[in-house]
């Protein structure tokens, strides 16, 4: 056990227990307002973690030797549901969700002990480099070339829609190491420095009039052999058996997240007097049975990992229905409120700040983002079902 | 308790389709819906001799093996799958389950014991006449010694020993037994699945049985015959995704398979998301039925709400693409997909409306106040 | 104009005329209640469409001189509307709708007068043999053969889904005359005989369990070559190219049907005290709206017609949409209904004599007959959009 | 009267592109947006002086051209699918088209013509916090002299030279004129769409001249108010979708153009579908509208709501699946899809929600009774 949860944690501890504790800490440490300022704002989120981290309250599915509380899934079920009651800022980047998975799997020890805590405990922000203009969701097309010279690999590329980008002290990218046409044969995974020389990141204004992702310019720039998470060519396999822990994870903190966002939106709806009319109320119903499916969703891939070992298939589905009913729901949160939802948050008089109306054009992207939904059909349709192949795709 | 499956509870499952496999395939199905009795009673009895399938998921005390909601459920699901007109939903599921969780123990030593090894079977009678699955405003009623009313879409209520009714009384509604006499008339329905035999029941002064029991456990036998459903809808519907699947992998146009279309497979993905969450919505109520009495009523009930609304929905979605994935084949009587649509169909309204179950779901939770 | 038109017809009549003339008919020459035997009711519809035919009411879009009645874009309109009010027998068979067209436009003088006026006035009755169990959606594919013998073709090979071929007295085909790749450019249109020696029609239950479609085998029927239509190898340009008017007149027909199906289910719903229901009377305004979109579309594709000369896009689109009108429909009438639309027209105490679930079960081959929905999505893509073709598709 | 496009009218429509092609495309539309005029004066007067659009659907008596709402909707498709914000879909369409139709001659012979020649522009202000677009329960009040009360969402209301303004009056709804003085409190509001200017104005006992109509012409000037927004939406469609056809045409995934994979071309079947649906439910309601004498309002009233409930639905989604069949490149600020989106969901819910609509349809038919 770590130092940091002894002081703490009794010996033997019920879940209720646990949540007790979890629930006084958020309360007591919350963080405050979120800074309107950028620079403020990446300070504030960084403490928080900090904060949390130090306490013993971050990583609940790490192993402990990183930091992370290695919880029972039970237990990260009740760690969800707190965080997100309790308001207080996520984790900063996508280091956590994407790129630890992997390096936890396929990392050497030295690397682990490199960039695990710091990464944890919000020191370094991590960044994802998948994506680039000419390969959207054809990863396999991409064209950024990674030359080895002696101890360093040669990085010439750029990569786009990188949410976090601005602010990233890492990158973790793939590159290509292979021929042109190697395709998923010949990709890398690298772990590049933000600061070196030759990376320029050039922020993007996304349709909510915000700056979310970016542009990533390589160009000549040097990383080390020693920053390849496992072997050469070997990046395709590696950036992608590490999802499934992830999916689950990320389908359980969705879950709670979207639970809180209903109750909030069914109450503004009794408040406003909208919950009477029978079909804004049937509408209402059935984003409650979504919202209770996609916890049901995320148990059950939850207990067949500890039973099986495997995530099973109710998890490959997770991801379209979760970005389904959030843009589902936002934009009948925008119907229901009719004309007033059209304030966006410049306007004082905007419901809830815009809340909705951003949610409802922020939310295009989720069908976009990490493989459209439309690849998602295909991978669940082969993956999961077996149909064969298109014979006009590359496999 | 846990929403995996476990090996013993898969093994169940294996047992029963083998034997379905063996004896009651959709073609066996198909020659015993055009028989008098409507089911197979030699399969009913190696059912019950040989599996045990009747008793499972009674207590032990009256001739069952003890099982839960989740072992129930997994034979609902493979019976569901093969499309089997036995009685197991009405006799067991929803009759002799009801039965047992009444609390009444004198009833349930008399009857139980002889449903649990299949010697006889009962139905239960919920629905009337314009009033789909519910306890409310019942126009049959008990006088203090006969039920007098009409009961309709009884499954296998035609060939039942017994009957188990629900009816109003004076003091609110009550659950009845009845052993059909003269006064009772029952009437074959026409119906659209042909798989699952209905009538309806008139009672006139018949001589009935109360079985001592709370309205509130009567809603939640309600409740849990929704959950039960919910399973076999789950099989349907896995067993239809099955079939189109398998079929849209050898069935070539074009000089290729037609699952190699992204229009199939984008409409075989969609049945993936949706049964997949059927089955937790399943399994969910499950865990919740099988708690006892950690579990807190409305908790049981809103699961139950979110499987008459989801389950029965995803099951005719799946049947209605199966006919238009297999093309000029699946509209045809020989294939069996328009069986599962009907089974489909039938169930998704038989036990209330998927709007019905929304609406009973907003209530529970208080949106929108009492407002309709 | 014809004589029969003469003796009623006033020199110069309105259209509300016209109408009032029409629906006088209707009501006083009504056959009658449709007979549930089989062959009283054919000879039922066949006594109907001559008494029709010979009253100079038939063939509201035919030329005069194969004994149509020539009418009017807006005329064929208020004659659609009267028809289905009247409730009257439609003709039996496609040909009118299908074949027609194309002998119209492709058949000899002497072919015309041979088969024309005995098609309209249900003489004899037409079916289409197009579809073979291994060319389903894909008819490029067919494989029934036609090989020249002298002055007749020899034809061999099985046709499936035909519907009214059962009672059918000539079957319009297409068969292959060129190689087995010669795909659509080696496909002829040929009139065959039904009662001819080789021609064997079984017919197919389908899943409402009533014989609505039948399989034709052909087994060296001879075929005189003067029953060919168009030349030979072009049947499949015959086929296609005439199908712009009866889209448009069986969408301004099938409006006017669904206006009055409509009007039934609400008229059930207000009976039977569901339309007060805020959630039932927003879908019946759905429906409402739908069903006055197929009736603009319809007009728009006929005014289009006479202006430019061609039916435009929203003709290409109109199968579709009454497709699925008719099956979400078909579908709402049965959830509306609840557990009581479960009774099938066997049954004494069924809704309307089962007519809402009977619908909601043959509505399913609406998607799939004469081309799957997914097909006609392809064409409107292809057709309309010009988007590029697939390249695993044959072209 | 007719559905069919006309070559009059298709040359109209070639006059008015060209114009935007040369001066507003919508890189000129970013720039103007961002300005303190919200529209370009230079553009607006091209299209008086030159085309004289403003003019062309008023009645020549005040300086109009005396076309109809055949030729309006073709004007407004055009600017809807420039996404132009310049105010005649507020001056023109709304404003002005509902003084001509008021039926009073004097007011109309004061403030016409000079907004027929483009030289002044009205706005029509309509609707009120929580009451969209409907006279109904209206809070706005004329108490014989002056006007009380706040409207909302008024389009280019912050700059308009005048202001038509529903307002109760103590025998029903009414219309009345302002020309903007001190008592006139307007502020510019933060929308969702930046293309179109949108304004908070508060009056208090302000002067207002009162114009001579019918609750029933104002009933039916709204109704023409949502005629006119669906032609706007019908453009905005179009043009939305076509940039997503060429769009699917060259960019290549997977070695292929993306327009040749079956779930793009499916999307876009069905939105060419709801299109070419939304095209005829308009042009339906314009051949009504030009009807005259010879239409039923009921008959005008039920097309107006057949367009309120399509035609806005159709924009949005055809945007959203725009920016879908984008992907990434959608997403982002500087691609036209998002200013898309916006404008067609502003006009989708300004006008009265589509389930208002539809409601509206229901009491117009009787269906259900006042049932809500």
């Amino acid at each position: 056990m770590s130092t940091a949860m002894d002081t703490q944690a009794p010996v033997v501890e019920t879940d209720e227990e646990f949540r007790a504790r979890l629930r006084a800490f958020l309360t007591e440490h919350h963080p405050g307002k979120r800074p309107r300022d950028a620079v403020e704002r990446l300070a504030w989120q960084k403490r928080w973690r900090a904060t949390l981290f130090d306490a013993g309250f971050a990583g609940p599915s790490w192993p402990r030797e990183y930091g992370g509380m290695d919880l029972s899934f039970r237990r990260q079920v009740i760690y969800q549901e707190e965080y997100n009651r309790a308001r207080v800022p996520g984790p900063q980047g996508t280091g956590l969700g994407i790129a630890a998975p992997t390096i936890i799997t396929y990392g050497t020890e030295e690397q682990k002990r490199r960039w695990l805590r710091p990464m944890l405990r919000g020191d370094k922000v991590w960044a994802q480099g998948y994506s680039e203009p000419e390969a959207g969701s054809d990863l396999h097309a991409l064209r950024t070339t990674a030359r080895l010279e002696g101890d360093h690999y040669v990085v010439n590329g750029q990569k786009v829609w990188n949410t976090y980008a601005d602010i990233a002290d890492v990158l973790f990218c793939l590159v290509r190491t292979g021929t042109p046409e190697s395709r998923q044969h010949g990709i890398t995974y690298l772990i590049v420095d933000a600061r070196a020389p030759g990376v320029t990141v050039r922020p993007l204004r996304d349709l909510t009039g915000a700056v979310h992702f970016s542009e990533i310019f390589l160009e000549n720039v040097r990383v080390p052999v020693t920053d390849r998470v496992g072997e050469e060519n070997d990046g395709w396999r590696l950036a992608r058996t590490s999802l499934g822990h992830e999916r689950a994870a990320g389908a359980m903190n969705q879950a709670a997240l979207y639970r809180r966002v209903l109750d909030e939106l069914i109450a503004l709806a009794e408040e406003r007097g909208l919950a009477a009319d029978a079909v804004v109320r049937d509408r209402l119903a059935q984003f409650e049975i979504r919202v209770r499916l996609m916890r049901s969703n995320a148990m059950r891939t939850i207990d067949t990992i500890r039973t099986h070992g495997e995530p099973g298939p109710a998890s490959s589905t997770s991801r379209l229905f979760i970005t389904t009913f959030e843009q589902d729901l936002h934009e009948f949160a925008v119907d229901m409120l009719g004309a007033d939802a059209l304030l966006t948050r410049e306007d004082p008089g905007a419901v809830q700040r815009g809340r909705w109306i951003n949610g409802f054009l922020s939310t295009r992207a989720s069908t976009i983002g990490a493989g459209t939904s439309e690849i998602q059909r295909n991978t669940i349709a082969e993956q999961v079902l077996g149909l064969p192949h298109d014979p006009a795709m590359p496999s | 308790m846990t929403l995996a499956v476990s090996d013993e509870q898969e093994e169940l499952r294996r047992s029963v389709r083998r034997l379905l496999t063996d004896r009651a395939s959709t073609a066996d199905v198909r020659r015993v819906m055009e028989t008098d009795e409507g089911h197979d009673p030699s399969v009913w009895a190696l059912m019950a001799d040989q599996l045990g399938l009747p008793a499972i998921a009674l207590p032990e005390e009256y001739g069952g093996l003890g099982f839960g909601v989740a072992e129930l459920s997994i034979v609902l699901e493979e019976l569901g799958g093969a499309l089997s007109p036995e009685p197991f939903l009405s006799s067991i599921a929803l009759a002799a389950r009801t039965l047992a969780l009444s609390g009444d123990t004198e009833a349930a030593a008399r009857w139980l014991p002889g449903l649990a090894d299949g010697t006889r079977t009962a139905a239960f009678a919920v629905s009337e006449p314009g009033r789909d699955w519910t306890l409310e405003q019942s126009t049959t009623r008990f006088d203090g010694t006969g039920l007098t009313g009409v009961k309709t879409f009884v499954i296998d209520g035609e060939r039942a020993d017994l009957l188990l009714v629900t009816a109003a009384t004076d003091e609110g509604p009550g659950l009845f037994v009845v052993e059909p006499d003269a006064t009772v008339e029952r009437t074959r329905l026409g119906v659209l699945d042909p798989t699952r035999r209905q009538a309806r029941i008139t009672f006139d002064a018949t001589p009935a049985l109360r079985v001592d029991t709370a309205p509130s456990r009567l809603r939640q036998a309600l409740d849990l015959g929704v959950i039960a459903v919910a399973a076999e809808q789950v099989g349907v519907a896995q067993a239809c995704l099955d079939l189109t699947v398998e079929y849209a992998k050898v069935r070539t146009q074009f000089g290729r398979p037609i699952g190699s279309f992204q229009a199939i497979k984008h409409k075989c993905a969609d049945l993936v998301l949706e049964l997949e969450a059927a089955r937790s919505a399943q399994q969910h109520a499950t865990v919740l039925a099988d708690g006892g009495a950690d579990t807190d009523p409305a908790d049981l009930a809103a699961a139950a709400a979110v499987c008459g609304s989801w389950c029965g929905e995803v099951a005719v979605h799946v049947a209605k693409e199966a006919i238009q994935i297999h093309g000029g084949v699946g509209y045809t009587w020989e294939h069996d997909a328009h069986l599962y649509l009907k089974r489909a169909k039938s169930t998704e309204l038989l036990f209330g409306t998927p709007a019905a179950h929304r609406a009973r779901l907003a209530d529970l939770l208080g949106i929108g106040g009492g407002a309709r």
